[in-house]
């Protein structure tokens, strides 16, 4: 993978603080992997680890939630303008040990790594569970994708009142994925755990690199330290200790 | 066309441009991001003659043009080094350095006498590490102690032997004069700054450790001022890191007198960055009429 | 409404919020700016027995995220303070520190006698001034040396004593333990890091003396770290200098043990900035239910 | 004065790497005055110092040159955002004393401050002569205000060819006011000296405070050291001594 200067075909918000940002990008790209963002203007100096939220014809898109200073700065970046990219990185989803009847279970910007992910599968066998603080986003996207879409809200606005683990029944499922919180992917892989799921974790650590050689990103698991950014940041639940 | 090329140590280097331990793994991980045989060489990551696991919590935290780490040392240990990672490294055709760490005196000798049989051809130690609980920051703080290392390690070591300085010693010059007097070919410096951090609402440091190993260009200023007193100070090479991001941040620093420069944060910020650096240097040198780096070499 | 007021050497505070030396003056520039009796405190310019010119050539230099100063100490001389701008910034409702900079022992000695007739409310003595080449430096270096001044000047001094160190200093906990035993009532720190800058077009360094003092954000990592350290070793009142910019920069050096802060580069990148952090700590503690400062002081 | 932030009205190229920016601002200003300009993405640490080129209703107007990253930045900042506006600072030029016949002469982006005080003078007494490296920029306006305009480029693409110091003559001026390049400013106060004519000079220095506090923009002059931010940066010819 090459570090290079995109140019961003577009970088709306979609909702509050929530950007939707595509940017000029031509190589072959797996669900769950992510890039390294840098704007070019030495606001900030490591660049920000983003998933890949879709991928289209000669562009990658990403969906993001300003969150400090790096994601504001990436939110002020305009069309045309340029943005380091660095990836695709990470190891991604492994589509082959995704089968049968299949969950996706999102939770606020966590939703992002889903998205390109549920368009591979086939969308019979796919459901989407997506849960928000508030007001929700993406759902027409997400629905085009998948067999159901089913929302929960904390405050009730949209869809079932409280957390989305709370709308689930892990076992109508033979594959779930999560992305979220941690507290929500704790839930998750901790049901699953209980009847017997097979369930996938997409994590998140703080990066330097991004590319597994500063070792700052390393997280214990069953199998000794894993760096997120290369073994992971998808994991498979039964390998993560945390939970 | 200005000529990068520098011979230290009887060696001779492609060009100044290290990559710095700790930043850049054994290598593998830049061979897919660019050809890595431009560089001069690269420093493996900390090894110690144990494996280590490394630190427990929030290893990396950013600051202002800076960044803090407490990798705390993971890493395969010296015999996985030299079985599996070396072979690798011999092939990237750049000069390889192994950095050492320990804990005990007794650990370094161990280490050195492993590494003296391989084909390594610097051998980095470390004296600084201010992130493992015992031992490393004693001998890097005071200069007494650290002579008693290096010299020990002076007798059992076949290879070139450059001792790594921290910025956290009580007096740096001292420091280097003493490391020199106790038998080190070359002096590198510096290490990371001590710092800290707080997580203002869960009200505790960020770090497990408390402390953290500052780096990145915020500290450029303090390491540039202490290579050139280290230059000054001593007639070894001297090979200068800390907050190195552009090619006119390592022309500073040679003038200041250093003979090699390490990169080490700016591999993050931009991964392919030595690259960009090297070709800032030739770029400055054609401009100023440059032909050898000897030229500038402690002009200042 | 959090409460921001502190009682330090049976004095009150507004708030802990000080401005640093060197970097507001004697206040009356900006007075114009925004009610500076909002203040905790104002730090006069570092002052010598006789007045001083400065530095020549260049006095200052941007780093990333810091900035190089090399004035040099320019002030008018104690008496002129006393005469001339003492009795102004007593007009502003808020504490004077008067900040004495000095050459000799007996420099300081003089210094202290004419502000001891003053109504100063602190006298900071400044033993870590990098810019002037005699003296100054030494003071701040090796804790026996800081340990004589200090003694000398407890002996003739009726204000409280607070004492400036420098992170230059050799061993930072130790050089507070013996200023503490010297008689220092308060301790403040950190003063400027000694950095260096080179003009690689001119094959020059930046500064006539060749180093200059490094303050703002780029810092603050490593004088948090000093002042949670200090806290630690010392059982009187730390002020907190280095790099703060933010309220949330203040909460963690409070967090880390200090009393007091000081706002120094931080003036430069925004005038009015002590106004937006006293009302960002205000903003941070009511969100967080804490009504006082002491109910967080020192709790990592 | 105060620190706000002003809404950016323009901030355009003319030419090369200059630019004009009109920002928001209502209040006083005398020619020759400048405010400490900086962007809020924290892309660096000092605001920077930039003379008012002129001032119109409810509006300040600088003209700038791309000169290192600081500059580069402002130049990003675009039209409705907001930017960092302190001032105005400095002494200013002293309209009293300039009498008579005037010439200003500008060097380069050294022409900025003298716009707004041509149009504060008489406009038959007042002659501009303006010396460029290359393409010359802001000729027009100018010669709006002034009896006459003379130009020199040092490529000779435009007026004379050479310094500007070649093309006057000092001797026919009662006052002469220059900003430029320290060389070119040197020659000119030599030339006033040497020839009894008054002279002013807008200096510059590296600055960090911008309002007398910090002394890092100190100056010797034959008054002793003088804040080029505050007794400046309008300097009478006299007290300079590094000429
Ligand atoms: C593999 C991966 C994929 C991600 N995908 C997305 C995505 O698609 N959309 C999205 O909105 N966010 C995503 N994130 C989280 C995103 O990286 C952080 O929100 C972002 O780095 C915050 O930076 P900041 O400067 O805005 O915040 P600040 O809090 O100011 O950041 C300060 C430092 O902390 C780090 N940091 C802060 N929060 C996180 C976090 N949650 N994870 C990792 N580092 C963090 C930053 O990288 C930076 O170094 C992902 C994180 C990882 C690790
Ligand atoms: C009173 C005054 C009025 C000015 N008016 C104008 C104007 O109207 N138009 C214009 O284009 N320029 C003007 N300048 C010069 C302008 O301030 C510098 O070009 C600018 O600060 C360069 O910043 P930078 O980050 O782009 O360059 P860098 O070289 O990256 O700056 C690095 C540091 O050096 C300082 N610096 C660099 N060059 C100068 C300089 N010539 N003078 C002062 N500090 C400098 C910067 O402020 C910064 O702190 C003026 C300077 C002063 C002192
Ligand atoms: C993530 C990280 C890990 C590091 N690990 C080591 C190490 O194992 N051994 C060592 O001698 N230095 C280590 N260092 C220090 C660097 O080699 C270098 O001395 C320091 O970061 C200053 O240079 P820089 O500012 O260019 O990063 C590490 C630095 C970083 C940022
Ligand atoms: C321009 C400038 C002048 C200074 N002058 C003095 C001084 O006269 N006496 C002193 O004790 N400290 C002086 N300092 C140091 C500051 O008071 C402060 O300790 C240091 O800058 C670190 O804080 P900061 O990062 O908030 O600026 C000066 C700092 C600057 C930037
Ligand atoms: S971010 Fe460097 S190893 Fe993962
Ligand atoms: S810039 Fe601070 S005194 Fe002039």
């Amino acid at each position: 993978m090459k570090c290079s200067f995109g140019r961003i075909i577009e970088n709306d918000k979609i909702i509050n603080n929530i950007y939707k940002l595509e940017v000029e990008f031509d190589g072959k790209i797996n669900p769950g992997q992510f890039f390294m963002l840098k704007t070019l203007d030495n606001s900030f100096l490591l660049p920000r680890p983003i998933s890949v939220y879709d991928v289209g014809e000669n562009k990658v898109v990403f969906l993001y939630r300003i969150e400090g200073h790096g994601t504001e700065m990436i939110s002020k970046t305009l069309s045309n303008h340029e943005i380091q990219l660095f990836g695709p990185l990470g190891n991604g989803f492994n589509l082959q040990e995704i089968k049968g009847k299949t969950a996706v279970i999102g939770g606020g910007i966590g939703i992002a790594p889903l998205f390109y992910l549920i368009k591979k599968l086939k969308k019979e066998n796919t459901d989407s569970y997506l849960g928000f603080k508030e007001t929700p986003y993406c759902l027409e996207e997400f629905e085009r994708y998948s067999n159901k879409v089913v929302v929960a809200t904390e405050d009730g606005s949209v869809g079932d009142k409280g957390y989305i683990t709370n709308s689930i029944n892990v076992k109508d499922y033979d594959t779930i994925i999560t992305c979220g919180p941690s507290i929500m992917m704790e839930k998750v892989i901790q049901m699953c755990r209980e009847n017997d799921v097979k369930v996938f974790a997409s994590l998140e650590s703080r990066m330097a690199c991004g590319i597994g050689a500063c070792l700052g990103c390393a997280m214990k698991t069953k199998k000794g330290n894993q760096r997120v950014c290369k073994e992971g940041p998808v994991f498979n639940g039964e390998e993560l200790m945390i939970y | 066309m200005a000529n990068l090329k520098v011979n230290v140590l009887n060696m001779d280097f492609k060009n100044p441009i290290l990559t710095a331990s700790g930043t850049f793994g054994f290598g593998e991980e830049y061979v897919q991001v660019y050809d890595i045989s431009i560089l001069g060489g690269i420093c493996s990551k900390g090894l110690t003659i144990k494996p280590k696991e490394g630190n427990k919590g929030t290893r990396l935290w950013e600051t202002p043009m800076g960044m803090m780490n407490s990798i705390g040392l993971q890493n395969p240990g010296v015999e996985k080094f030299i079985s599996e990672e070396l072979p690798k490294m011999k092939k990237y055709n750049t000069k390889i350095i192994a950095n050492l760490g320990g804990g005990t005196i007794e650990d370094y000798l161990e280490g050195v006498k492993k590494l003296n049989k391989t084909d390594i051809d610097i051998l980095e130690l470390n004296i600084s590490c201010p992130n493992v609980k015992s031992g490393g920051m004693a001998f890097g703080i005071k200069s007494e102690i650290a002579y008693e290392v290096v010299k020990e390690v002076r007798k059992v070591c076949s290879k070139p032997l450059m001792v790594k300085l921290s910025p956290n010693a009580e007096n740096i010059s001292d420091m280097a004069v003493t490391c020199e007097k106790a038998g080190a070919d070359a002096i590198s410096l510096i290490n990371t700054l001590k710092g800290m951090a707080v997580d203002i609402y869960k009200r505790k440091p960020v770090f497990e450790n408390t402390y953290a190993g500052l780096s990145g260009p915020a500290v450029k200023p303090v390491a540039l001022r202490m290579v050139h007193e280290v230059c000054k100070a001593v007639s070894i090479p001297v090979c200068g890191i800390g907050g190195i991001t552009t090619g006119k941040d390592v022309i500073e620093f040679i003038m200041a007198g250093a003979s090699l420069i390490q990169i080490g944060t700016a591999n993050f910020v931009k991964p392919d960055i030595c690259l960009d650096i090297i070709n800032e240097i030739t770029e400055f040198m054609d401009k100023e009429g440059i032909k050898d780096l000897n030229e500038i070499r402690g002009i200042v």
